[in-house]
């Protein structure tokens, strides 16, 4: 007989782990992967390679030599931040500043609190939003979809091609002219247009969900709450004056609204834990987003809710417990 | 150590006023001291800011112009040389910068050409609107020698000839609506007469 | 169909025994009996060293107001009263009889038919009980009688059977309900009787159809006991959720069932109780299931108390040369044994065996909030939470947190994507601040 | 040798903000180049070795009761000499520094040299203590300062060396943050390596 | 809206009430110095007013002599000396105005002193100390019957069993007490699976003793030159039993109790215990004892002498 | 929400008189952990004694560390009625003088005035009051 | 509508401690318990707006006309500390109990910098009484959020294991860090 093994119970484990969720994540993150490699090209390819290579790296160096602690670059959340960063800044944003993107990402954002599960804020945001406010030239140069599709690659941004590969994103548009008089909701939905490698098709943003829903890596309250939140309140505004506020539908579409309320906004680490929490957050993130979006120096406002909302996590986890068994006695 | 006087009330009351007035009596020195140095900086500040904005001149007459638009008075510093009008420096600002007033020097010639620009006082967010200081980019610099008669003081999003900053849209309107203002003003007090 | 409504698991039932019936297992040739092997003050032997015993000999009394009497199991010789290996996986006070024949207290009746009619009145049952030394057979050995003596001002409305059997593996109480379904009816009226109520539900889980309609059929001439089949879902069996589950009342938080006026007795102390009244037989032996994908021959045991467990095993086919770990109970809930030479005791419900690869835990990783456990706790608790603040050794905010809700299910461990330890965490907070709110009601 | 010690341990095993964490708002609030680092920190070190010399010298003359108010009494004077003084001769720096000198008052350093040296101890080591703390607050934020510069505008004093703009974010009040937090970790560590 | 008015009340009325928005006002002054000293003084003799009720009301500012003590101590606030922290044990020192029954154990007497110099204190001799594990369970003693798989502490597997070797005393090895130390002075073995607690950096605040859940670690004396003799086992089942998990277990005999000259060994339950008080270093209780539970630290080798059994022991 | 949170806080027995026990306790401010301690702000470590109820008959004598504790829900309310309803009594008058006479000085004025009832209401309250906050001891734990 | 935008500015767009640095201290060694928080907030509110009131008259009635603006620093220093002392006192007189109560609830006596650089900022913002007044408001409520989310931060880092070379300050400024970063996307909302 070989030697027994003692432990307290429970004695068997479910089939969950912290690899397969993150690799799930990432599978659902597929569709918009392929997708932004369609449209954008070589200049998609050359960012997503970046920031996955980068933040695997630092993540690696940052815990061997900095932390100490057990080497984590396998569970693939390294990875999934990779893409996600990338999937958030515009095809033609320079190397370097992907792989700064991929330190602060990384670095400040997850590594400085002690690695997965301990960082407050979603880590690829805090990644964005320090590249957009350092950067801003760069990070709302968009590239059009197709048209840059190589020309990228080599040059960089070229100042005389500026004008013809690269152009506004509906947002900005918004935020430039006004309401955009017939939105062109068909390459909203398949990708078509300007702006971040990730936010630009919504078919595969909501095949991703839904894969993730489906394989209980994700609930539905927090998109639920943060998209149905931000609809409601942009339809009052365009309820009250179509003429200088867009439609709901060009709101959810548009600006990575999708991609955030789906994949970021859902990040477990940062999210609150019962499920009146997460509705709580996403309809703080929703309305936040359109706040921004309409009165809000950026056009955009989706990674400065949640990164906002992430704040209030524990707050939120504080003031909304599940309900305790027993706590309110119906006897009947 | 030696002994501390005791916190009686006479004491403390005593102790308090002493120091206060000795204070009191310092600060007052400095005050009236430096008073002529901060005005002098003031004015020196001043000076400079005109002298940058119109061609040399050796004296100034100053006056307050209530604009068409805008709460607040502009300053004209009509500048002349032997007795000759050689420009006029207008003190304008604006409400519409990114964070709060922006309060611009400009120079129109008597030609009405704009000589040079010189931003006062800013709170623009750093590394972006407050590229229209001279100091920090070229921006300013596409003013000099432009008429706005033919020139339209506005940026070309909006449909006219100034290149805005990259990024920092909104300063670069608001720089244009001093402008603007300052130049309505100018034509409605007729020039320069 | 009816279910608890908060958390809850279900992990792979793997109820391999479940049509292996009911086995006589041989009398060991010696016999283990621990003093405590219930929930409360262990009992005071009151025989000594050489004194001669037959089975049902009363060989120590529970004393204190929570405590049980304890009964040989065997006939023989008091061999010596000494320090032995219990499940707990400490020593504890055994009183070891060296077995010589099977010979019986005369007052048992042997005899094979059923005796339907209950003639004894409702304190004389009690009684009997107490002196028989019944204990819940479903896990938490607590003294029945005591359960039956309901305080003052309260009043048990229903009588819940608990034939849930949720563990994984176990099948003791599945078997039982087959094939001594009856005189568990029995057993259950005799509770009523004394429970002073007319209505009792058994709840059964749905894997155990067979056993479902088998007590239905039964029921009928049973007055006021009704058969409820229950959606399948650890830790449906656990008290609170079984109640929640069956009549839609929640206990409230620190209180007992009888505080939503009901009392829950486990299917198997109903059959002991019908042996104890209606035949006078002392709770000496139980149904133990032996089993593991690994055994030769998954069985159902009916074990005397005392019997070394690794007599079991070599009933079962012997112990497989790859085990990793055998456990007291059932895979979410139970012990893992240090040694094979522990007895079996009137808690015993089953005994399980683990090959070397399902024996070894997942490697722990952060907690990644993924919120699994919570929504995984049948009682709302915050796991992770609560683990975090016991592992900072927070006694206070522990407390707050309501760590001695926890009814140490397993199911937030189970589920956890990072195999964090986290009912490991909860024991410990919950001895922890146990002790700090004794310690605080002392001064 | 004492003095030498007194005087020194203000830069790195006392420096007011990477180890004491005194000062902090100054030090977030003014260090946007080297420059202003600097002249926030000789303002204030100008005015910590003058309290701590007059306080020094009256501290047997204030009756315990008083003695706060009559220490900040003689703090703001010093202040506001700086602030008029600045505002006559170094215009420009004064408009950068703004609010913060003003607030020189309430940096606990300051007062906190106050009562914990110059009252007790006499005239020459409280000079002294006031100018090493001075000049390690000078340090700290002349060190912030220029490492804000340098990633966020690619100069150091004031000199450019990157042709671009560099990261924004650390000329702006995030940055701040981020680069105090990273300094301080960085100089414990270098601390406790020497200590 | 009001009645009569001096024309001095009129002027300071319509002065503290303009009727129109706000607006500056100046009044031109042309000696500053004296407007200064009058309004300033006037501003501070209110403030000196306000400070001395406030001095009369409540009694502000700790005893300075507190601060004084608080920078003598080390800082750690290791909680070694029954108070909750350093700065607790500095009030609590200054307010008793004696050293006797406080103790700094990290600081040691040398801290002791210096408090004892500042304050003009007698500082009391304290013997050092220093924390003692009773354990010698080594992998290789007390050999490994199952295999623990939780996590790493001692308070876990403490609930959990007796432990790997299945003695119910001796210790987990999961490094509780290590975590424990904040002077990093303990340490597990990486070859006997035991706590060793290094001389030099050990100040004896008694952290470990408290987190052990088995009671196994014991503040004794140092002992001159480091040299003490103990009895390294907890053990307090019978002999046999103990025996049979560990093979240098106490087993109670009572050999040691009869060979000690100075009366320092007691047996309760089985278990030896050697009074560090009584204790004189003689060394006769060591190679009395049939197990070798008997432990001697620092000493110079003895005259080797029949100690077989330890050996034979290991079934 | 009946099991409300509680706040602790350690303090020192001064003195007991007539079984009431006069607790000393420490208000810290920021500076007060760090090293220079005592010397930050203008009012910063100052000592207050309150008056505890023995509820639990604890065995008390002088120099011993207790902990006071109150329920947080005490806490807020205190907050409330100390600093909140003063603040909203300010800003009524402050506003409503404003508005009606654009006077700022006066506004000013009779806004700080009017706090001066409110005090005096909350010192006929003393008696009620007292008997809203208590706060229990309970032996000094680490 | 002026009132609304100082409101907003001063709350979400000029956060007192996010943007404007003020109040450091506080913000980084108090807020550990959100309740606490909570009550601070409050005494803030309080304090802040008596403090601003008060300076403000100081200000426009004795300083500014008689040319005394230098002595600005000193007097509202002297002044606010004075106020706050005066407030415990009424405190005391008035409530023993309650007085008693705050001293338990609230470990911090209200004294810091941000209340006197909003006292400064009022005056060199040349705001009436009207908008002083709000803007004080605005600047406590923004300390007041600022605080509460920080405390309820640090409970949760608390329970992490924040790597060794990060705890304590480090990580919260670094999380203050963030926090600003975040608040930025309320730019340009006035
Ligand atoms: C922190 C921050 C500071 C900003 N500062 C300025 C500024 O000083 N001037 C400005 O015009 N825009 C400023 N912006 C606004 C954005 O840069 C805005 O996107 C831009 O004005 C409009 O984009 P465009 O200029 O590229 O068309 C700022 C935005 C943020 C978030
Ligand atoms: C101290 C204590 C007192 C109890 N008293 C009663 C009782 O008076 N009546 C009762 O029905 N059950 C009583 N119980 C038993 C519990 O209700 C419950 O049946 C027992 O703890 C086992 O339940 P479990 O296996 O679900 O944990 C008591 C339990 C404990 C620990
Ligand atoms: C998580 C958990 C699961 C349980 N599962 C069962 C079960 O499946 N069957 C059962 O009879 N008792 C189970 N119990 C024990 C019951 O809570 C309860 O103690 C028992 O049914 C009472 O009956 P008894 O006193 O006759 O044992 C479980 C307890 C817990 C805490
Ligand atoms: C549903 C889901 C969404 C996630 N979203 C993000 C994200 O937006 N950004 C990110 O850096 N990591 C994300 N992660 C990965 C991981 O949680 C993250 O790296 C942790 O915050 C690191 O501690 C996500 C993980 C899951 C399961
Ligand atoms: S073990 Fe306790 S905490 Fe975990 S799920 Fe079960 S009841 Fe909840
Ligand atoms: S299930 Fe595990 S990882 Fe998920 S929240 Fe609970 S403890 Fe954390
Ligand atoms: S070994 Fe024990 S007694 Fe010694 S310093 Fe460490 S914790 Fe304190
Ligand atoms: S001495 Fe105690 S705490 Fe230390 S490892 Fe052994 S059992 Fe654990
Ligand atoms: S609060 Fe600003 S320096 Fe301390």
């Amino acid at each position: 007989m070989s030697i027994l093994k003692v432990s307290g119970s429970p004695h068997i484990h479910g089939d969950q782990s912290v690899s397969k969720i993150m690799l799930g994540v990432n599978i659902a993150l597929l569709p918009a992967v392929l997708v932004s490699l369609y449209f954008f090209g070589l200049g998609a390819l050359k960012v997503l390679v970046i920031a996955i290579a980068s933040c695997v790296l630092f993540e690696y160096l940052i815990q061997k030599y900095l932390i100490k602690g057990e080497n984590t670059t396998g569970d693939f959340s390294a990875l999934l931040t990779g893409v996600l960063l990338a999937l958030n800044v515009p095809s033609g944003l320079p190397w370097y500043m992907v792989i700064i993107g991929a330190l602060v990402a990384i670095g400040m954002g997850k590594m400085s609190f002690g690695g997965i599960g301990k960082n407050i804020f979603n880590p690829a945001l805090v990644g964005r939003v320090f590249l957009l406010i350092s950067f801003p030239v760069q990070m709302t140069t968009w590239p059009k979809a197709m048209v840059s599709r190589s020309s990228l690659f080599f040059n960089g941004i070229d100042q005389s091609l500026l004008d013809s590969v690269t152009g506004p994103t509906p947002l900005g548009q918004l935020a430039e002219h006004g309401v955009i008089a017939q939105p062109d909701y068909i390459s909203y939905l398949m990708g078509s247009m300007g702006g971040s490698l990730g936010e630009i098709s919504a078919i595969a943003l909501l095949i991703g969900g839904l894969f993730m829903l489906f394989r209980k890596i994700i609930t539905w309250e927090i998109p639920l709450a943060f998209l149905g939140s931000a609809a409601l309140l942009s339809g009052i505004f365009w309820l009250i004056d179509p003429s200088s506020y867009a439609d709901p539908l060009f709101h959810l579409l548009t600006g990575g609204m999708l991609l955030g309320a789906i994949f970021m906004a859902t990040d477990m680490v940062t999210s609150p834990m019962s499920r009146a929490g997460q509705i709580v957050f996403g309809i703080g993130g929703g309305v936040l987003t359109i706040l921004i979006r309409i009165w809000g120096a950026y056009p955009e406002g989706v990674s400065f809710a949640i990164l906002i909302m992430n704040a209030f996590v524990p707050l939120i986890d504080k003031a909304f417990k599940p309900k305790l068994f027993g706590e309110v006695v119906k006897n009947g | 150590m030696a002994k501390k006087l005791e916190s009686t009330f006479i004491n403390m009351v005593l102790v308090m006023f002493l120091f206060t007035a000795i204070a009191a009596l310092a600060l007052g020195a400095v005050y009236t001291a430096t008073k002529e140095p901060i005005e002098t900086a003031k004015a020196a500040k001043l000076q400079e800011a005109i002298a940058k904005v119109v061609p040399a001149y050796d004296q100034y007459t100053k006056k307050q112009v209530t604009p068409a638009q805008g709460n607040d008075s502009l300053t004209f510093y009509i500048a002349t040389k032997d007795n000759k009008l050689v420009g006029t420096a207008i003190e304008t600002y604006t409400d519409n910068g990114f964070s709060g007033r922006i309060s611009v020097m400009v120079g129109f010639l008597p030609s009405g050409e704009i000589y040079n620009t010189a931003v006062l006082d800013h709170k623009e967010t750093p590394g972006l609107g407050d590229k229209m200081d001279q100091s920090k980019s070229d921006f300013s610099l596409q003013f000099k020698g432009k008429h706005p008669n033919e020139y339209i003081l506005k940026v070309k999003k909006d449909g006219g000839n100034v290149d805005a900053i990259t990024a920092a849209t909104i300063s670069s309107r608001a720089f244009c609506d001093a402008m603007q203002r300052a130049w309505t003003a100018y034509e409605t007090e007729g020039g320069n007469q | 169909m009816k279910t608890f409504s908060k958390g809850g698991v279900h992990p792979a039932e793997n109820k391999i025994a479940a049509n292996a019936p009911i086995e006589v297992m041989p009398i060991p040739k010696k016999a283990f009996i621990p003093v405590g092997q219930h929930l409360g003050a262990p009992a005071k032997p009151v025989v000594q060293k050489g004194d001669t015993v037959k089975v049902g000999t009363l060989l120590a009394k529970g004393e204190s107001f929570i405590s049980a009497h304890i009964h040989s199991s065997v006939s023989g010789k008091i061999e010596k009263i000494d320090h032995w290996m219990d499940t707990s996986g400490y020593k504890r006070q055994m009183i070891i009889v060296g077995v010589e024949g099977d010979e019986w207290e005369e007052s048992i009746d042997r005899t094979p038919e059923i005796v339907r009619e209950i003639t004894l009145s409702k304190p004389e049952i009690i009684a009997r009980i107490k002196e028989s030394g019944i204990v819940g057979l479903g896990g938490a050995t607590f003294p029945t009688h005591v359960k039956l003596m309901i305080p003052d001002g309260k009043k048990c409305d229903v009588l819940l059977i608990n034939g849930v059997e949720c563990e994984p593996y176990l099948t003791s109480d599945h078997r039982v309900m087959l094939e001594r379904g009856e005189e568990m009816l029995i057993g259950v009226s005799i509770l009523m009787k004394a429970l002073d109520t007319n209505k009792a539900m058994v709840g059964i889980e749905n894997n155990k159809p067979d056993a479902i309609a088998h007590l239905t059929s039964l029921a009928a001439e049973f007055s006021g006991i009704t058969i409820h089949p229950l959606q399948i879902k650890y830790p449906q069996g656990a008290e609170k959720q079984l109640i929640k589950a069956l009549i839609n009342r929640e206990v409230p938080s620190g209180k007992l069932p009888i505080e939503v006026g009901a009392v829950v007795n486990n299917s198997g102390t109903a059959l002991a109780v019908y042996e104890a009244v209606q035949k006078n037989k002392p709770l000496f032996e139980r149904v133990v299931t032996v089993t593991g994908k690994s055994l030769a021959k998954p069985a159902n045991l009916l074990t005397r108390i005392g019997t070394p467990i690794g007599e079991l095993l070599e009933k079962a086919g012997g112990l497989p040369e790859n085990s990793g770990k055998i456990i007291s109970g059932g895979p979410m809930m139970g012990k893992a044994l240090t040694q094979t030479d522990i007895p079996v005791s009137k808690g015993t419900s089953g005994i399980l065996v683990l090959p070397e690869e399902d024996s070894t835990r997942p490697e722990t990783l952060t907690c990644i909030r993924c919120a699994k456990c919570v929504q995984a706790c049948p009682m709302g608790l915050m796991p992770y939470h609560i683990a975090l603040l016991a592992a900072h050794q927070k006694w206070e905010e522990t407390e707050k947190s309501h760590v001695m809700d926890c009814i140490e299910c397993g199911s937030c461990q189970f589920v956890c994507p990072s195999a964090r330890p986290l009912l490991d965490y909860m024991r410990v907070g919950k001895q922890t601040v146990g002790l700090i709110i004794r310690n605080r009601g002392k001064k | 040798m004492n003095q030498w010690k007194n005087f020194t341990k203000g830069f790195l095993k006392e420096n007011p903000v990477f180890v004491l964490l005194l000062g902090m708002c100054p030090t977030l609030g003014v260090t946007t180049s080297a420059i202003n680092g600097m002249g926030m920190g000789l303002a204030t070190t100008f005015v910590l070795v003058m309290s701590n010399l007059v306080i020094s010298l009256v501290k047997n003359v204030v009756p315990d009761k008083v003695r706060i108010p009559v220490f900040i009494v003689i703090i703001a004077s010093f202040v506001t000499i700086v602030d008029l003084a600045m505002a006559a001769y170094l215009p420009p720096l004064h408009a950068q520094l703004g609010l913060f000198i003003p607030l020189i008052v309430v940096n606990c350093i300051v007062l906190g040299r106050a009562e914990a040296f110059a009252s007790k101890n006499g005239v020459g080591s409280s000079v002294i203590d006031g100018l090493g703390m001075g000049l390690g607050f000078a340090f700290a934020l002349t060190l912030l300062g220029a490492v804000r510069e340098m990633l966020g505008s690619g100069s150091f004093f004031g000199m450019k060396f990157l042709a671009g703009d560099g990261m924004l974010v650390f000329v702006l009040a995030p940055g701040a943050f981020i680069a105090l937090s990273y300094l301080i970790a960085l100089m414990t560590r270098i601390t406790k390596r020497n200590a | 809206m009001i009645g009569v008015k001096s024309d001095l009340f009129q002027r300071f009325y319509n002065f503290v009430t303009p009727s129109n928005e706000y607006q500056k006002r100046r009044i031109i002054v042309n000696n500053v110095i004296l407007y200064a000293v009058v309004s300033l003084g006037a501003i501070s003799i209110a403030a000196a007013v306000i400070l001395y009720f406030i001095a009369q009301k409540f009694k502000v500012v700790e005893d300075p002599r507190i601060d004084v003590v608080n920078e003598i101590l080390p800082g750690a606030n290791c909680g070694g000396c029954g108070f909750a922290g350093c700065r607790s044990l500095a009030e609590a020192i200054v307010k008793a105005g004696t050293l006797e029954g406080f103790n700094c154990p990290a600081g040691g007497s040398d801290v002791m002193n210096k408090i004892g110099e500042a304050l003009g204190l007698q500082a009391e001799e304290s013997i050092p100390m220093i924390a003692v594990v009773r354990c010698n369970g080594s992998r290789t003693n007390a050999v490994a019957k199952v295999q623990y798989d939780g996590p790493s502490s001692c308070a876990f597997a403490h609930s959990l069993y007796a432990g790997e070797s299945g003695c119910p005393n001796g210790c987990l090895g999961l490094g509780d007490c290590v975590t424990a130390c904040t002077f990093d002075a303990i340490r597990i073995d990486e070859e006997t699976g035991l706590p060793v607690v290094s001389d030099e950096k050990c100040v004896a605040c008694g952290a470990c003793v408290k987190a052990c859940p088995r009671h196994i670690i014991e503040l004794r004396h140092k002992g001159k030159k480091d040299k003490r003799i103990f009895v390294s086992c907890v053990n307090t089942e019978k002999g046999a039993p103990a025996k049979k998990n560990c093979a240098v277990a106490c087993i109670g005999c009572g050999k040691c109790v009869k060979v000690c000259p100075f009366d320092a060994i007691t047996l309760t339950n089985n278990l030896a215990y050697i009074d560090y008080e009584k204790c004189k270093l003689c060394r006769k209780c060591v190679s009395e004892c049939p197990t070798g539970a008997i432990l001697e630290l620092n000493f110079p080798p003895q005259k080797p002498k029949e100690t077989a059994p330890v050996e034979s022991a290991t079934v | 929400m009946k099991n409300d949170d509680i706040i602790k806080h350690e303090g020192i027995i001064t003195s007991i008189t007539e079984g009431k026990p006069m607790v000393k306790i420490l208000s810290k401010s920021a500076c007060a952990e760090c090293h220079a301690k005592g010397a930050c702000g203008m009012s910063d470590l100052q000592e207050k004694i309150i008056e505890v109820e023995n509820t639990r008959n604890l065995e008390l004598h002088e120099g011993q560390k207790v902990n006071v504790t109150m329920l947080t829900s005490m806490g807020i309310k205190a907050v409330i009625a100390g600093y909140l309803i003063p603040f909203l009594i300010l800003m009524a008058v402050l506003f409503t003088v404003l508005g009606l006479t654009k006077k700022e000085g006066l506004a000013a004025l009779l806004g700080l005035a009017a706090m001066i009832p409110y005090y005096i209401i909350l010192s006929k309250l003393k008696p009620g009051l007292k008997k809203k906050f208590y706060f229990e001891l309970e032996p000094f734990d680490e | 509508m002026q009132y609304l935008i100082i409101l907003i500015s001063a709350i979400f767009v000029n956060n007192i401690v996010l943007a404007q640095f003020l109040g450091i201290c506080p913000f980084l060694g108090v807020s550990k318990k959100v309740e606490t928080s909570v009550g601070m907030a409050g005494a803030v509110l309080f304090v802040m707006t008596l403090a601003t009131i008060v300076t403000w008259l100081l200000s426009h009635y004795i300083l500014i006309p008689l040319e005394l603006d230098f002595l600005q620093t000193i007097c509202f220093i002297l002044v606010i500390a004075s106020l706050v002392q005066m407030v415990e006192i009424v405190l005391k007189k008035a409530s023993p109990s309650l007085y008693q109560a705050l001293g338990i609830f609230l470990p911090l006596i209200t004294t810091n910098c941000a209340v006197l650089g909003v006292a400064l900022l009022t005056i060199q913002k040349d705001l009436n009484l009207g908008e002083g007044v709000v803007y004080a408001i605005a600047n406590a409520i923004g300390f007041g959020l600022a605080l509460i989310i920080f405390a309820g931060i640090r409970e949760h880092l608390d329970v992490m294991d924040v790597p060794k070379g990060m705890r304590g300050v480090p990580i919260a400024l670094l999380v203050a860090g963030i926090l600003a970063l975040a608040f930025m996307g309320f730019s340009g909302l006035v």
